[in-house]
């Protein structure tokens, strides 16, 4: 169980100018993904749409098993640039280690 | 390209020998490509019509005619062209689908087995 | 050559089910109308597929009518194999330049007996069947064509001379020229439809190079009383596919390929392709991975309920690549949203639902604006649908933005109704011009 | 694989502290150009980012990290306290193959060869040449790219320097998308291929690419390196995974996984061994993991001087 | 094909509908747009309105080998006012004459079917199949 | 020299050929039946069941058959062709076509019969594919085939050339419903030149778009396009409006339609006056109606027309064009908290909402005074229901179709609250999201950037709404069972739920009891075929524009109602129209004026008898009305001297069909093998292309 918290994606916001809002979920991003298999990185945007902040840093790992390789990124349908909000998201989680 | 038909093509249009000189002269760059294209898919058919010939007609038993991969293999064309040559012929009646035969259809010729008709 | 010049009320542009249908409510109402198409036969899209939804009639049996009432309408003159150069307003109307393209068949003397399509030698890509199997380099268009006359494809002719020698009548003309008409109206209907989006444009989808990967127009033609196989088999091989899987926005609301916007009727294709499917081919899987299914339509919810009890699978997700798979088989690839993750299925047949592109850019030729969806753009969508930014011109069916069957024809009523006010309200300058044609149609009269 | 936040903070750390991702002075990485008689002035700053010269250590590296994961140590170890030992400093550079070393100069030296026989007017100056700081975009450590990059984009401004020639994917993106955007500082950045001009025929042999992502997708060239083996009169084989479309080496996840990296470029290797001709990277990245996952491969700039 | 032919027992004998051009006989086109199946010893006539028949004709189809009559009317709401009312007293006054000549009731229905009623309209002809098979498949037999 | 494909241009329209032709055929040869048989393979919709080329070759051992032929396509230019050139030939005089269903395609024969200078009502037409094909297989399709083919032989040989009925034809209509189908309609008809008379059940012009705010996809102003539709439609001097009026009797026939018109009952409280008035302080407008000209705008309801003042009054009509556009789905209580919780509201309501709150902006949307932080909508509401999984309503009822129109309001609604509150945070959930038209699917992505999220529920696991406690910190929680987190139970906490209700039927029970209108599974009115006439229902001159048929959207409604207009102004365009003659006949020798037949006759005023002069005597007989018989045939049926009968559906060619149905006749000789009927030879044939 999860609640949503829609403050979250604009924290996101302010690491990278993406934040995955425009994300419409049909997952060409993870059937695509050369590296990763499961649903990344859609799970980890859709994490952020919804705002459910524990889940990312839970799943942290993941996002450093993707090498910014872009396909994700040429191939969405929405332009909704995945590649970027993973990167987004390793800058928020970064901060967040920091901050403890 | 017998003098014949082109004469009987003049006779019906008012074309001279030379006018269709002049046309094929016009456009050589089609007629050439045409050419070799009805050359090429002439050798196809034979290939196919013989294949075809060899495992009997619509008409002459039941159990006729074979698998779009088994005329491929016995005509020596790929299987996407031979069954492609097949549609053609089944559109000018040369070739009926049979029956069923496994996950295939199995085509003959139709009619009995027709000695080469190719010029 | 002599300009060869006729007037008529209004002209249509296209001969699809829209132009079809906006010219047979526009002559019912006594307007003198011409209909161009660019194809050597009338009918559209809709007369190339099988059946329709969601009452699943054949599509000829509906098409066919009306091309029929068309083609024999007293107040109707088809036009085919026309290329529109330009329309534009001139005094009281619209004047277009038109180019009627040479069929190389003398169309007063074909009696459409196909002999010359027997005796030609030359075998090329049947365009009509999908490229499934081989027409003619000279033939009938297809078998519900009109006019049911013959056409010569130029650039695959060998200039053997056979067709002109078994013609009965005489009909081929090797040289004959391209035909500048010049055709005057009071008012124009754009209804110049749509084509497929590219199979080349989707990388991920093989760029139409995986066999057995094929488009949904392809599928229609297999799935055609006049198909190219007589019923549905696998392209590379004849084999009956055992599953078969279709591939839902595969042009359409995808940026990275240019095109976000909705095509609308790939949904209820699909879906009704996959009813026909299972009908013919009672044992296959058939699968249809999609993103949302938009079945808004009259019944059209209802028949997606049915597909689904009949058991055809929908699987929630946009297919991301398809690959080569074994024994001819296609490799799918998708997220499986409700398991675990990246999932790769193979199956006999992939039918990829193309999305729609205009059929035609106005560019110099009209000076009608389109939107950034590159269709026509209509300027007040809400009230009066088909009216285009130039006073005079109105759009009807795909020319206004993807659409099905249904909405195409109520919208081409429309348009015959706003393109008839428009004629009312310029009655008197028409009644002007109704002398200058009185003379033209008489020469028509001798032509035909 | 390790955890992100320790290989994160190790860098990050290094990076700090010796301007290279592993902590070896770039005075012992960047020895290549010695006895080359390279200008230090011209038109254009040739600018490596010691990513050639980097590969070595890259290697060495993972023949370590590829001991340990899988096992407990990868977990329980801080890596911190394991890293010294083989991923900093003297102790790598002595674990550094020494043929590897001389393979990374070659290539650089076969792109001053290119680059010279192109007639492109450049200089070469080892004390501005440094370390772009790509990696810790990549692994999301802003702060500490940002700083990284600031100190090396300002040290080019201040020699004066306006155009650079690059020699790989990773220090062409940071220099020409990612210095702009983040640091508000511009120049005009080429690729050495993109100013490779030669001409020759070796009778249409046929290669296969593998554009690197950054290349291919981010930084649209993949025409380039086509149009430069075109004048030499190579062939390039046709492959649906290139261009924007290309696929990833599996190079970059050496750090965190090497056998995420060791499966990717397996994959990778597969695609492109496919049509059985040579294959060519351009990217010392992708060119030190595909030879790990078994390939022949060539870099292009070896391809480009053998041309000459 | 699997559907029961002429040799699996199913009766040799006609079921004759008279369907109203309004309701029931688009009511029965309806059923076969959704590909439902029923016996194809079911014929359709198409009818304005069954009023038009008289008694004697009835009776006549029966003689002449006929099985069984499923008049399939618009109902209340037959565009015809009137028609229903007119055509139930016309159905007694078959009855009775059924009765006089021993013929079983049965074989004669009078029925309502709208223009979606697909499953009564199976209903209806289903029924008519089994009383035929109780009673023969002729009323002459 | 153009090419033209016509051989001969005909006078407009296709229908004035068959009278004067009607002789034609009979003229030169003798009458003697030459029946031709046209079988139609439907491109394996038939042939695929049915053997086709069996049913020709028995068809061949039919008496009375002069030539059987089959085609791919019947309906097609060749497959008329066919018969065409037949009856051109002299080969046949009269025609049986077995193919579709006869609703699709026997006017498309008979108009080909006409061409070919035939008796268009020497037809008949026999249905193997809906009634066999579609229903059978195998042997016994074709057996039955060819008895159904046989039987409409039989008929066919009894066929006597007739001659259509030509009645004047009003050039006016009415149009039912004054929202923007209705509005736009008769302004369609009215600028071709026929009068209309608009009927309005309320005070007010503009129906359902008159109660929204900004359209979607376009953010179009409705108020604005709702006044200036009605506008036009008050102004035009060939339109007068009726509102506050209901229809109370209808009759007559296409051309001369009768209907009756009267006062709204004043207490309904859906129409009547004094409840447009309480609805107008609801929504904040204008509180009384008596300040209300007609022509004034009225926020939230559309423009005063005049109304009716009393009753009833006559108006008599050529078309008739239904545009009673529909309603909102009303949520049961307890769906969804709806009715339970004062926080959940219908979408409708909340775009009535911020219709009123047009231009504003702010931090958050307040709402009766309460901060909306956030919103959850819930998508189809009284909208794609499944049976077994929603709930039916009240009268057994469940809304199975898609409402079209609801995803693109919502989002739109979404989005104009993201735009215009951006603290005020939107929740959607979905099943799918059908932004299916033009613009549609840029407002979709334009709400994902607005930040507003979108969650994904299944039919049988819709969201929950309950009570938030304190520590929810708001005052209702949506869970959620969200497919789109991999089936995670989310919980949403809001301060608002808005349903998005979906669009019912209007409430016309009275209107299709009167003009016995037929309606569809889905309770929406029933077009005659969606395709071939999408306007036109069963009942010559009377239209369907709009959401009386189905959910639409305020483009395709006007499309809709164009549509319908265009059909009303071709039928009335000669000022006559012309009525099937199947009607009614007395054979004036045999008929002994008896008076039976008046007595059964169920349309008054069709049959009466009357006193004439044969042989100098006076004597009295039958005679029928031929535009006011309905063709029922009750006369017939009590005819002692079968001296009356149907024209076109006679008794004897009733009878002649059941001979042919139990006859073996066709069976006779089949050609391949000895056996009697069915044996099925070449049945397993293939179609040839």
């Amino acid at each position: 169980m999860a609640v949503v918290n829609p403050e979250f994606l604009q924290t996101l916001a302010l690491s990278g100018q993406d934040a995955g809002a425009e994300c419409f979920n049909c997952g060409t991003c993870a059937a695509i993904c050369p590296l990763v298999d499961g649903h990344f990185p859609r799970k980890m945007i859709r994490y952020a749409q919804i705002g459910a902040e524990q889940r990312i840093l839970e799943n942290a790992l993941e996002l450093w098993k993707c090498l910014h390789c872009g396909l994700c990124t040429r191939t969405c349908p929405r332009g909704a640039n995945p590649g970027e909000v993973i990167l987004a998201l390793k800058r928020h989680v970064v901060a967040a280690w920091r901050e403890r | 390209m017998s003098g014949n038909t082109a004469q009987a093509q003049a006779r019906a249009h008012g074309l001279d020998k030379e006018q269709m000189k002049a046309l094929r002269a016009e456009r050589a760059a089609w007629v050439e490509r045409a050419s070799a294209r009805a050359r090429e898919t002439r050798k196809e058919l034979k290939a196919l019509r013989a294949a075809l010939a060899a495992t009997g007609a619509t008409e002459s038993a039941a159990g006729a005619g074979a698998t779009v991969p088994e005329i491929a293999a016995a005509a020596n064309l790929a299987p996407d062209r031979a069954l492609w040559l097949l549609a053609s012929l089944r559109k000018f009646g040369e070739v009926a689908e049979v029956d069923k035969d496994g996950d295939f259809y199995r085509y003959a010729l139709v009619g009995a087995p027709a000695p080469e008709q190719e010029q | 050559m002599d300009l060869t010049e006729h007037t008529f009320d209004a002209l249509v542009v296209g001969g699809g089910i829209a132009g079809l249908q906006a010219a047979l409510d526009l002559a019912d109402q006594g307007h003198r109308t011409a209909i161009i198409e660019k194809d050597a036969s009338i009918g559209g899209k809709m007369i190339r597929l099988s059946k329709v939804f969601p009452t699943l009639d054949c599509a000829s049996c509906i098409t066919t009518p009306k091309m029929a009432a068309a083609a024999h309408h007293g107040a109707i003159t088809l036009f085919t194999c026309c290329d529109l150069n330009a329309v534009a307003r001139e005094d009281a109307g619209f004047v277009a330049d038109v180019t009627q393209q040479p069929r190389y068949v003398d169309v007063d003397k074909c009696i459409g007996c196909r002999k010359c399509e027997y005796a030609c030698p030359v075998l090329v890509e049947d365009a009509e069947q999908g490229g499934f199997s081989g027409r003619k380099a000279i033939r009938i268009p297809f078998s519900n064509a009109i006019p049911q006359k013959a056409v010569l494809d130029v650039e695959n002719c060998m200039l053997c001379g056979k067709c002109a020698s078994v013609c009965p009548t005489g009909a081929v003309v090797y040289d004959q020229k391209p035909e500048p008409l010049r055709i005057r109206a009071g008012a124009v209907v754009l209804a110049t439809g749509f084509e497929l989006t590219p199979i080349e444009d989707k990388r991920q989808y093989g760029s139409g190079e995986i066999p057995n990967v094929v488009s949904s127009m392809q599928m229609e033609r297999l799935l055609a009383p006049h198909g190219p196989y007589g019923r549905v088999l696998r392209p590379s091989d004849g084999k009956v596919p055992d599953s078969i899987a279709y591939v839902q926005c595969a042009g359409s609301r995808d940026a990275s390929m240019g095109v976000s916007y909705c095509s609308r009727v790939c949904c209820m294709y699909a879906i009704k392709q996959a009813m026909l499917l299972s009908g013919s081919l009672p044992l296959a899987d058939i699968t249809i991975y999609y993103m949302d299914i938009r079945a808004f339509g009259k019944n059209y919810e209802q028949f997606y309920q049915n597909a689904k009890a009949m058991g055809i699978e929908f699987v929630k997700a946009k297919v991301a690549r398809l690959d080569p798979g074994e024994d001819g088989a296609v490799a799918v690839r998708f997220e499986d949203q409700s398991g675990e993750g990246v999932s790769t299925r193979e199956h006999d047949l992939v039918v990829l639902s193309m999305g729609m592109l205009p059929g035609w850019q106005p560019g110099e030729a009209c000076s009608v604006s389109t939107a950034s969806d590159g269709f026509v753009r209509t300027i007040r969508p809400k009230m009066a649908p088909s009216l285009t930014d130039v006073d005079g011109v109105f759009v009807a069916g795909v020319a206004a933005g993807p659409k099905d069957i249904v909405d195409t024809i109520t919208e081409a009523g429309g348009a015959a109704m706003e393109a008839a006010k428009y004629l009312a309200a310029h009655a008197a300058r028409n009644q002007a011009q109704g002398r200058t044609q009185g003379r033209t149609q008489g020469q028509e009269a001798t032509n035909g | 694989m390790y955890a992100p936040k320790d290989i994160v903070e190790l860098l990050a750390d290094n990076v700090r502290k010796t301007m290279s991702p592993f902590g070896v002075s770039k005075g012992r990485v960047n020895g290549w150009w010695k006895g080359q008689d390279l200008p230090r002035d011209g038109k254009a700053l040739l600018f490596t980012g010691l990513m050639y010269q980097f590969v070595p250590y890259i290697e060495a590296t993972t023949r370590q990290l590829e001991r340990f994961e899988d096992t407990a140590w990868a977990g329980r170890l801080g890596w911190a306290r394991l890293a010294p030992k083989f991923l900093a400093g003297l102790g790598l550079d002595l674990l550094a193959s020494a043929e590897s070393k001389r393979k990374a100069a070659e290539h650089l030296r076969d792109i001053v060869k290119v680059l010279r026989a192109s007639g492109a007017d450049f200089g070469y100056r080892p004390e501005l040449d440094a370390y772009s700081g790509i990696l810790l975009y990549d692994l999301g450590d802003q702060e500490n790219f940002e700083r990284h990059a600031r100190i090396v984009a300002e040290s080019l401004q201040q020699a004066g320097i306006e155009r650079i020639i690059t020699v790989d994917p990773h220090t062409t993106y940071a220099l020409k998308v990612l210095y702009p955007k983040h640091l508000g500082i511009s120049f005009a950045v080429r690729t050495y291929f993109e100013e490779a001009s030669l001409t020759g025929d070796r009778g249409g042999e046929t290669l296969v690419l593998h554009d690197p992502c950054f290349y291919g997708r981010y930084l649209e060239l993949s025409d380039a390196p086509r149009r430069a083996l075109a004048g030499l009169g190579y062939q390039c084989a046709d492959l649906r995974e290139s261009g924007a479309f290309t696929s990833c080496c599996g190079g970059p996840a050496e750090s965190i996984s090497p056998r995420l990296s060791a499966e990717i470029g397996a994959r990778r290797v597969e695609t492109l061994g496919g049509s059985g001709a040579q294959i060519v990277s351009m990217c010392p990245i992708c060119l030190n993991n595909l030879e790990k996952s078994g390939a022949n491969v060539v870099d292009l700039s070896s391809v480009l001087a053998r041309g000459l | 094909m699997s559907t029961p032919d002429s040799h699996s027992g199913v009766p040799q004998g006609k079921i004759l509908v008279l369907a109203t051009e309004s309701c029931a006989y688009p009511g029965a086109d309806s059923v076969g747009q959704a590909h439902s199946s029923y016996p194809a010893n079911v014929h359709i006539l198409r009818v304005k309105a069954p009023v038009l028949f008289p008694e004697r004709f009835y009776l006549d189809c029966l003689e002449k080998g006929i099985g069984g009559i499923i008049i399939m009317s618009c109902g209340e709401e037959c565009p015809y006012e009137g028609a229903y009312k007119a055509m139930a007293r016309r159905l007694d006054r078959i009855y009775e004459r059924m009765k006089e000549r021993g013929l079983d009731i049965r074989r004669v229905r009078l029925t309502a079917i709208c223009t979606v009623c697909n499953r009564a309209f199976l209903n209806e002809v289903n029924q008519m199949e089994q009383v035929l098979q109780e009673l023969g498949a002729t009323a002459a037999a | 020299m153009a090419e033209l494909e016509k051989t001969t241009p005909l006078p407009a329209g296709n229908q004035a050929e068959p009278q004067a032709n009607g002789s034609r055929t009979d003229g030169s040869q003798t009458d003697e039946p030459r029946v031709g048989v046209y079988i139609c393979y439907c491109g394996g919709n038939i042939s695929d069941h049915v053997d086709v080329e069996a049913v020709r070759e028995r068809m061949e051992n039919v008496p009375g058959v002069a030539v059987a032929r089959t085609n791919m396509f019947m309906c097609s230019d060749p497959g008329q062709e066919l018969i065409m050139e037949d009856l051109r030939s002299g080969t046949i005089n009269r025609v049986v076509v077995a193919s579709c269903a006869p609703s699709l395609h026997e006017t498309t024969f008979r108009a080909a019969i006409a061409r070919a200078g035939g008796n268009p009502y020497q037809y008949e037409h026999a249905n193997i594919r809906e009634q066999v094909s579609w229903v059978h297989h195998g042997d016994p399709a074709t057996d039955k085939a060819t008895r159904m083919v046989a039987a409409a032989t039989g008929k066919a040989r009894l066929l006597r050339p007739l001659e259509p009925i030509r009645v004047d034809a009003l050039r006016r209509a009415v149009v039912v419903g004054g929202g923007v189908a209705g509005l736009r309609a008769a302004l369609d008809l009215a600028e071709r030149g026929i009068e209309v008379a608009l009927v309005e059940k309320s005070a007010f012009l503009g129906g359902g778009v008159a109660r929204l705010g900004r359209l979607a996809p376009t953010g179009e102003d409705a108020a604005g396009l709702v006044a200036d539709l009605a506008g036009r439609v008050l102004a035009h001097p060939a339109i007068v409006v009726h509102a506050g009026a209901t229809v109370t009797s209808f009759g007559g026939y296409v051309g001369n339609f009768k209907m009756e018109i009267s006062p709204a009952p004043a207490g309904d409280p859906a129409t009547g006056p004094a409840a447009a008035s309480a609805q107008a302080q609801e929504t904040g407008a204008p509180g009384r109606l008596a300040d209300l000209a007609p022509g004034d705008y009225a926020p939230g309801r559309g423009v005063a027309a005049p109304l009716l003042a009393s009753g009833p009054l006559a108006l008599e009509t050529g078309v008739v064009v239904l545009a009673t556009g529909f309603a909102d789905y009303q949520p049961r209580s307890g769906e969804y908290g709806f009715a339970e919780h004062p926080e959940v509201v219908t979408l409708p309501r909340l775009l009535r909402e911020l219709a009123a709150r047009d231009g504003q902006t702010g931090n958050v949307l307040l709402l009766d005074g309460r901060p909306i932080r956030r919103v959850g909508i819930i998508h189809c509401v009284g909208s794609r229901q499944i049976p077994g999984v929603h709930q039916e309503d009240e009268n057994g009822h469940l809304n199975e179709h898609c409402s079209r129109v609801c995803c693109s309001a919502a989002i739109n609604a979404a989005n104009t609250i993201r735009e215009s509150w951006p603290d005020t945070h939107v929740y959607e959930f979905y099943r799918d999201i059908r932004t299916y038209g033009r613009g549609q699917e840029e407002q979709y992505a334009r709400a994902s950037a607005n930040k507003v999220v979108f969650l994904r529920f299944s039919a049988e696991e819709p969201p929950v709404v309950r009570r938030g406690t304190e520590a929810d910190g708001f005052p209702l929680v949506l869970g959620v069972k969200d497919e789109l987190t991999f089936g995670e139970d989310l919980d949403v906490p809001v301060d608002l739920v808005a349903l998005a209700t979906g669009m019912e039927p209007g409430p016309i029970p009275e209107l299709v009891d009167m003009l016995k209108l037929p309606v569809g599974a889905d309770r929406f009115l029933l077009e005659v075929h969606p395709k071939l006439r999408p306007v036109e229902l069963p009942v010559a001159g009377v239209f369907l524009a709009g959401t009386c048929q189905a959910p639409m959207d305020a483009g395709e409604t006007c499309n809709a109602a164009s549509a319908a207009a265009v059909k009303a102004v071709s039928l009335l365009g000669r000022g006559f129209v012309e009525l099937d003659p199947f009607v009614a006949e007395v054979n004036a020798e045999a008929c002994t004026g008896c008076g039976a037949c008046v007595e059964a006759c169920l349309n008054e005023g069709a049959l009466a008898l009357e006193e004439v002069e044969t042989d100098g005597a006076t004597a009295t007989r039958a005679r029928v009305t031929p535009a006011l018989c309905l063709g029922c045939g009750a006369c017939a049926a009590v005819c002692p001297e079968q001296a009356i009968d149907v024209n076109g559906w006679t008794l004897a060619q009733y009878e002649a069909m059941v001979e042919m149905i139990v006859s073996d006749a066709p069976f006779a000789s089949c050609g391949t093998c000895a056996s009697r009927a069915g044996c099925g030879a070449g049945a397993e044939t293939a179609p040839g292309a």
